[in-house]
């Protein structure tokens, strides 16, 4: 295991009516943007609970560093509907920052996704698209060495999307942390993943391909062919199995 | 097809109206009682008992009992809400402070009034006793709503806040209490008429100088039926009050969840 | 002061209980004119809603001269705090009223529902006395019917929905007015005197004092016994300015007092008269209940003497 | 790094040592109160209570008191939970139904107790009354908290509902009384001891011939206090059994629900 | 106005803090397939929400054929967390079937999202993509005239996703009803929609463009080059607004 990185081994996890992982193995770089990939209920949130440790697997080993921090985005936006768009940003931040430092990253991320105008607003009062950016913005606001996503681009415009996805490469770029997402969308996959692992779809659940980008990051685009090759690979991969 | 314009006024003017005529209704079934049973003694007529509401307003002991009685219960209602609140907050957040504290909450659940008042009134001043009452009765209530208000807090919130390593004040603060509120205000509606009864209650059984339980429990003494239920008309519009002051205050929640 | 001597002891404060209720009555006097019997007592008067309240009050020391039931100042002497009584201050004013008036004797309660106060006090244990005596027996012959408290009875007494209850005044005068039907059918104070023998209604109030008042200060104990006398006297004789009194001191209201004065009973017996009366009465309450009395007779030195 | 194994269960235990731990540390109270005050007849100590309580166990009298302080308290709760749920579904479903019902609820709610117990007796048998008393106690926390329940159903759910054309029997029973149930069970908890505590009250003042309360009120009469807690104590346990018995119902529902 | 189609016309709609639409028209043609592509909190689901009658406009006409049942695919899969997954299907056909007939439809449907086994699981217990996919599930086994989808195949994995809208096509092509979906995947609008509107990022809110697809149904498909146009013209558009 590469420092940063995390390593779980022979993991075995079961809800009460059904296993999920058994003699489970997966390897996730340090420093690096790993992608999983997998059917609809084949435990991929799962094993990201299991990584944060919001789960305890029911054996096993899983070996990371020592108080690393990690922020995560979860599937759902989980924001907190009794209190404002900014207010649901600037909470988490309060381990870190000052009032003053917190409002201005607030406003900063809020800036970025394009919510400024909606920073007073209540949840209930937002789209299903403006509810995950601002959930978007909270866990790039997170001051963490890991960063874990749940489909961190559902329910956005192409538009958004794009930006979005460039707007998470460039800040990758800034500190090189380990980040590991979940998606469904390929092309997402083949953009931003260095490390691409596909689950099966039987359970128990378990790595049935991995691939290594062979894009670098500065080539990879739409009008790359090689990348066009790279996503279709993974798109007939994941409409067969 | 369906063409909009706005108009949506008239509703409320007719749920008020409901109200009266059901009010209305509610007299005239008490004047029909009274009519059947046939003994003032035992319930008077409406009519006379608005006489000797008016008779009894004259007095200058009519209206300090009133706001004895009132501050009484608030005081019985404030204590009771802030101590309970914070000890359902208590309960509900650790397992250990709640096994600690559980026996002494049955005990205060369940001890049966008359058994403490001997030594309440020792330890309070008589017209404490009231609030001291109050104090039994809806300490429960709201100790019951709010760790039943806990235990329903969405856990997937709670996940959040601690992925995010929040402190467990501001999990508290920000995710836990917020939550809570529904069922805080459930349990505010509830006690608020309690409260009222309570201390009215056991103004009658210690007889403060000043209060409305004296004051029933005097008219009743001299068999006035009719001042005993003009007591009770002002009690009833005392908890009316009160009831609509909580209902405004639930209506000015600002946020609503989302699904 | 009552006395030109000046003590060398300290002051000392004691406090006197009158309750509202009955048997504040007779303590109007008192209560109007604020009496300090001397001696370097200082007295407060306060009043109090109930006798348990008082029990409660007179063991933590708080309550110094007290009215109360007989039997329970027996029983605060014997258990408690050794509460003397001091005088009676006041005789039975129990009285079967009924609607029905082919009650001639306390035989032809049978099959009755009699509606009464207090169960575990005076009015329970001398009614079942009285039926026991006359050959019925009270859990099977009566239905003893206590779900409501003495002005509630009198209610339904006077609308008609009950027929006999056992009852104390004033309300059996309420119920003779208001009502045309209901009247005074037995009189339980003249069966007990032809039961037992004795020559004095039987005792209803005790006036008890504590130790710290009857040890301390004895004499400013007689003073104060002298004043409730005279504080009696003065009431019967001027049930007018008495009821305002009691009315000032939320005793009753004036209009109930002036009624209930003439026919409560309000009597003064000092210890020593009544020292005959109460032992009867307690024993009368001994053979029905020991719990009643507390276990045994109070000794002697329950009848305070200077 | 983690390894994981399984072990999780002196949790529990440890709970239960706390509890044990907490009721020891309440009778050492009362028995050093009891030994501060100094006087039986105020405060006996613990171990008084206990041998009185198990010479007046011995009397069947004991016995049937227990049993038919039960029947009422079950009565009365049984009777105010199920016309409260109702009365709180009507209210909270329909703003006409709650218009026209809120004078009467406001009645029930804020009445003194003693106010209208003349009215009862004469409606009800003697040893009814507790029942009625009980009622009119616990009715308005029932009612409230329905009602506070259903002004918080998830109304995205309601909208999803009525996009299908449920019908209002298919809303009221697969999802209003589904959202209400957290608040219900709130309303429960808070009402079992107030149940309680209000028939054992209404029974020291009516004294029915068999009754928890009749028995405090004749042992108080005679000042046998340790007599007034063994009977106390038996309310408590009484109490916290029903508790119990709320608890395992509360524990035994399957769903949760998720965000 | 073609019978069966709706109609809205001048129709003004804000939220207590902002004006969503103001003379806003739009014709939705009786049987076909309509799209709705815009960016993120432009009014999507709330034009949705005013065609269904859950909201009202505060001013406008909305003609459309009166009794028409209609139904709803929301935004969120608003399942009902107390009952079980065939449960909330039964639920819903509770005014149309008999109790046989109901459990016999709602088996087909998730046999046909491929969560049989998940029958008596709970909404809590399953995945993102599983709720999403119950929530498909009901709003097709619901017997209509008119069906609204806010954004349906969301949250799938790609097998998946190419399997539903085959599955909804092949449905379609059986009673052609009327049918407007909300989508932000411009492959599955231009492989579904006949007509595709696309509304304006600035607000109050607007139709901007309003497409035809050229592709006649049987010959959309990924390797058809015309659909390959059409889709990148229609990217071009959302990705630059
Ligand atoms: N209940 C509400 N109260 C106030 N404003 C609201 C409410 N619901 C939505 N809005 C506002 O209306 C606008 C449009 O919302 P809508 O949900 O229709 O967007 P949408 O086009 O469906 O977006 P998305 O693609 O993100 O789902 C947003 O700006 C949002 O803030
Ligand atoms: N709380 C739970 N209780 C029981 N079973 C659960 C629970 N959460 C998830 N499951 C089951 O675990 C399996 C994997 O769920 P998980 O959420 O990890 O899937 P996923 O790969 O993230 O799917 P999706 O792409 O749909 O989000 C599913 O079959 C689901 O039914
Ligand atoms: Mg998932
Ligand atoms: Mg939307």
């Amino acid at each position: 295991m590469t420092p940063g990185g995390i390593l779980l081994e022979d993991i075995y996890f079961s809800y009460p009516n059904q296993n999920i992982f058994r003699n489970f193995n997966i390897n996730i770089p340090a420093s690096k943007v790993s992608v999983i990939l997998g059917p609809s209920g084949c435990g991929k949130t799962t094993l990201l609970n299991i990584i944060h440790g919001i789960i305890t697997p029911q054996k096993g080993v899983i070996t990371k560093e020592h108080n690393n921090t990690i922020s995560y985005l979860f599937q759902e936006p989980r924001l907190l509907p009794w209190k404002t768009v900014s207010y649901n940003i600037e909470l988490i931040l309060k381990n870190f920052y000052e009032r003053k430092q917190r409002q201005q990253i607030t406003n900063q991320y809020l800036e970025l996704i394009g919510l400024s105008e909606f920073a007073d607003y209540y949840p209930a009062e937002l789209s299903g698209g403006m509810r995950q950016r601002v959930a978007i913005a909270r866990a790039f606001a997170y001051p963490a060495e890991i960063i874990l996503m749940d489909e961190p681009f559902q329910a956005l415009d192409p538009g958004l999307k794009l930006n979005l996805t460039k707007l998470f490469s460039s800040l990758w770029i800034k500190d090189n942390r380990t980040a590991l997402f979940v998606t469904h969308d390929t092309a997402e996959a083949v953009f931003l993943g260095d490390e691409i692992f596909v689950l099966s779809a039987v359970k128990p659940s378990n790595v049935v391909a991995h691939f290594t980008n062979p894009v670098p990051r500065e080539e990879r685009g739409q009008e790359n062919p090689e990348c066009k090759n790279f996503e279709e690979e993974l798109y007939s991969l994941l409409t067969n199995a | 097809m369906k063409v909009f314009t706005s108009a949506n006024e008239k509703k409320l003017s007719n749920l008020r109206l409901i109200g009266l005529i059901s009010t209305l209704f509610l007299l005239l079934l008490w004047k029909i009682i009274s009519i059947k049973i046939g003994a003032d003694i035992i319930l008077p007529p409406p009519e006379d008992v608005l006489i000797r509401l008016i008779e009894i307003s004259k007095s200058r002991n009519f209206w300090q009992s009133i706001l004895k009685t009132t501050i009484r219960t608030l005081y019985g209602f404030t204590l009771s809400f802030g101590l309970g609140f914070i000890t359902g907050i208590a309960c509900g957040s650790s397992k250990r402070v709640s096994a600690a504290l559980s026996p002494l909450i049955s005990v205060i659940r369940a001890i049966p009034v008359m058994s403490i008042i001997l030594i309440a009134m020792i330890w309070f001043r008589t017209d404490m006793v009231p609030v001291f009452v109050c104090f039994l009765m809806i300490f429960p209530i709201i100790t019951a709503n709010v760790s039943q208000g806990i235990s329903e807090v969405d856990r997937s919130l709670i996940e959040m806040a601690s992925a995010f390593k929040l402190s467990r004040l501001n999990i508290l603060f920000h995710i836990t209490i917020p939550s809570t509120i529904p069922f805080v205000l459930a349990g505010v509606r509830a006690a608020v008429g309690v409260a009222w009864k309570s201390v009215i209650a056991a103004e009658v059984l210690s007889l403060p100088v000043k209060a409305i339980g004296t004051g029933i429990q005097f008219s009743q003494m001299n068999l006035e039926t009719a001042e005993v239920i003009a007591w009770t008309v002002i009690a009833v519009i005392l908890s009316k009050i009160s009831e609509f002051a909580v209902e405004m205050v639930i209506k000015s929640r600002k946020w609503r969840s989302y699904q | 002061t009552a006395n030109g001597v000046q003590e060398k002891k300290e002051e000392i404060e004691i406090t006197v209980a009158v309750f509202k209720g009955p048997s504040g009555i007779a303590a109007t006097k008192l209560l109007g004119d604020n009496f300090q019997p001397g001696f370097n007592t200082k007295v407060n008067y306060i009043i109090l809603g109930s006798p348990m309240e008082a029990v409660a009050k007179m063991t933590s020391g708080e309550v110094d001269a007290v009215f109360l039931p007989v039997n329970m100042a027996a029983k605060l002497y014997t258990k408690g705090p050794r509460f003397k009584l001091a005088a009676v201050s006041g005789l039975g004013s129990l009285y079967m009223v009924s609607t029905d008036n082919s009650i001639k004797n306390w035989f032809d309660l049978r099959g009755k529902t009699i509606y009464l106060t207090g169960k575990g006090a005076t009015p329970d244990y001398l009614l079942r006395y009285l039926l026991l005596e006359n050959g019925l027996n009270p859990a099977e012959d009566v239905k003893l019917d206590f779900s409501a408290q003495a002005p509630q009875i009198a209610q339904l007494m006077i609308a008609g929905r009950a027929e006999t209850s056992f009852i104390p005044q004033p309300f059996v005068l309420q119920i003779e007015t208001n009502s045309n039907v209901a009247k005074t059918v037995l009189d339980p104070q003249k069966e007990l005197l032809r039961i037992r023998g004795g020559k004095q209604a039987f005792p209803f109030t005790a006036f008890a004092i504590s130790p710290k008042l009857y040890e301390n200060r004895p004499e400013a104990a007689a003073s104060l016994i002298e004043a409730l006398e005279k504080s009696i006297t003065w009431t019967l004789e001027n049930p007018k300015e008495a009821s305002q009194i009691i009315e000032n001191y939320g005793i009753m209201s004036a209009v109930i007092a002036k009624k209930a004065i003439p026919v409560s009973g309000i009597e003064f017996v000092s210890a020593a008269e009544a020292k005959e009366s109460v032992e009867d009465f307690l024993k009368m309450m001994l053979d029905l209940d020991p719990v009643s009395v507390g276990g045994n007779l109070p000794d002697e030195g329950f009848y305070f003497s200077k």
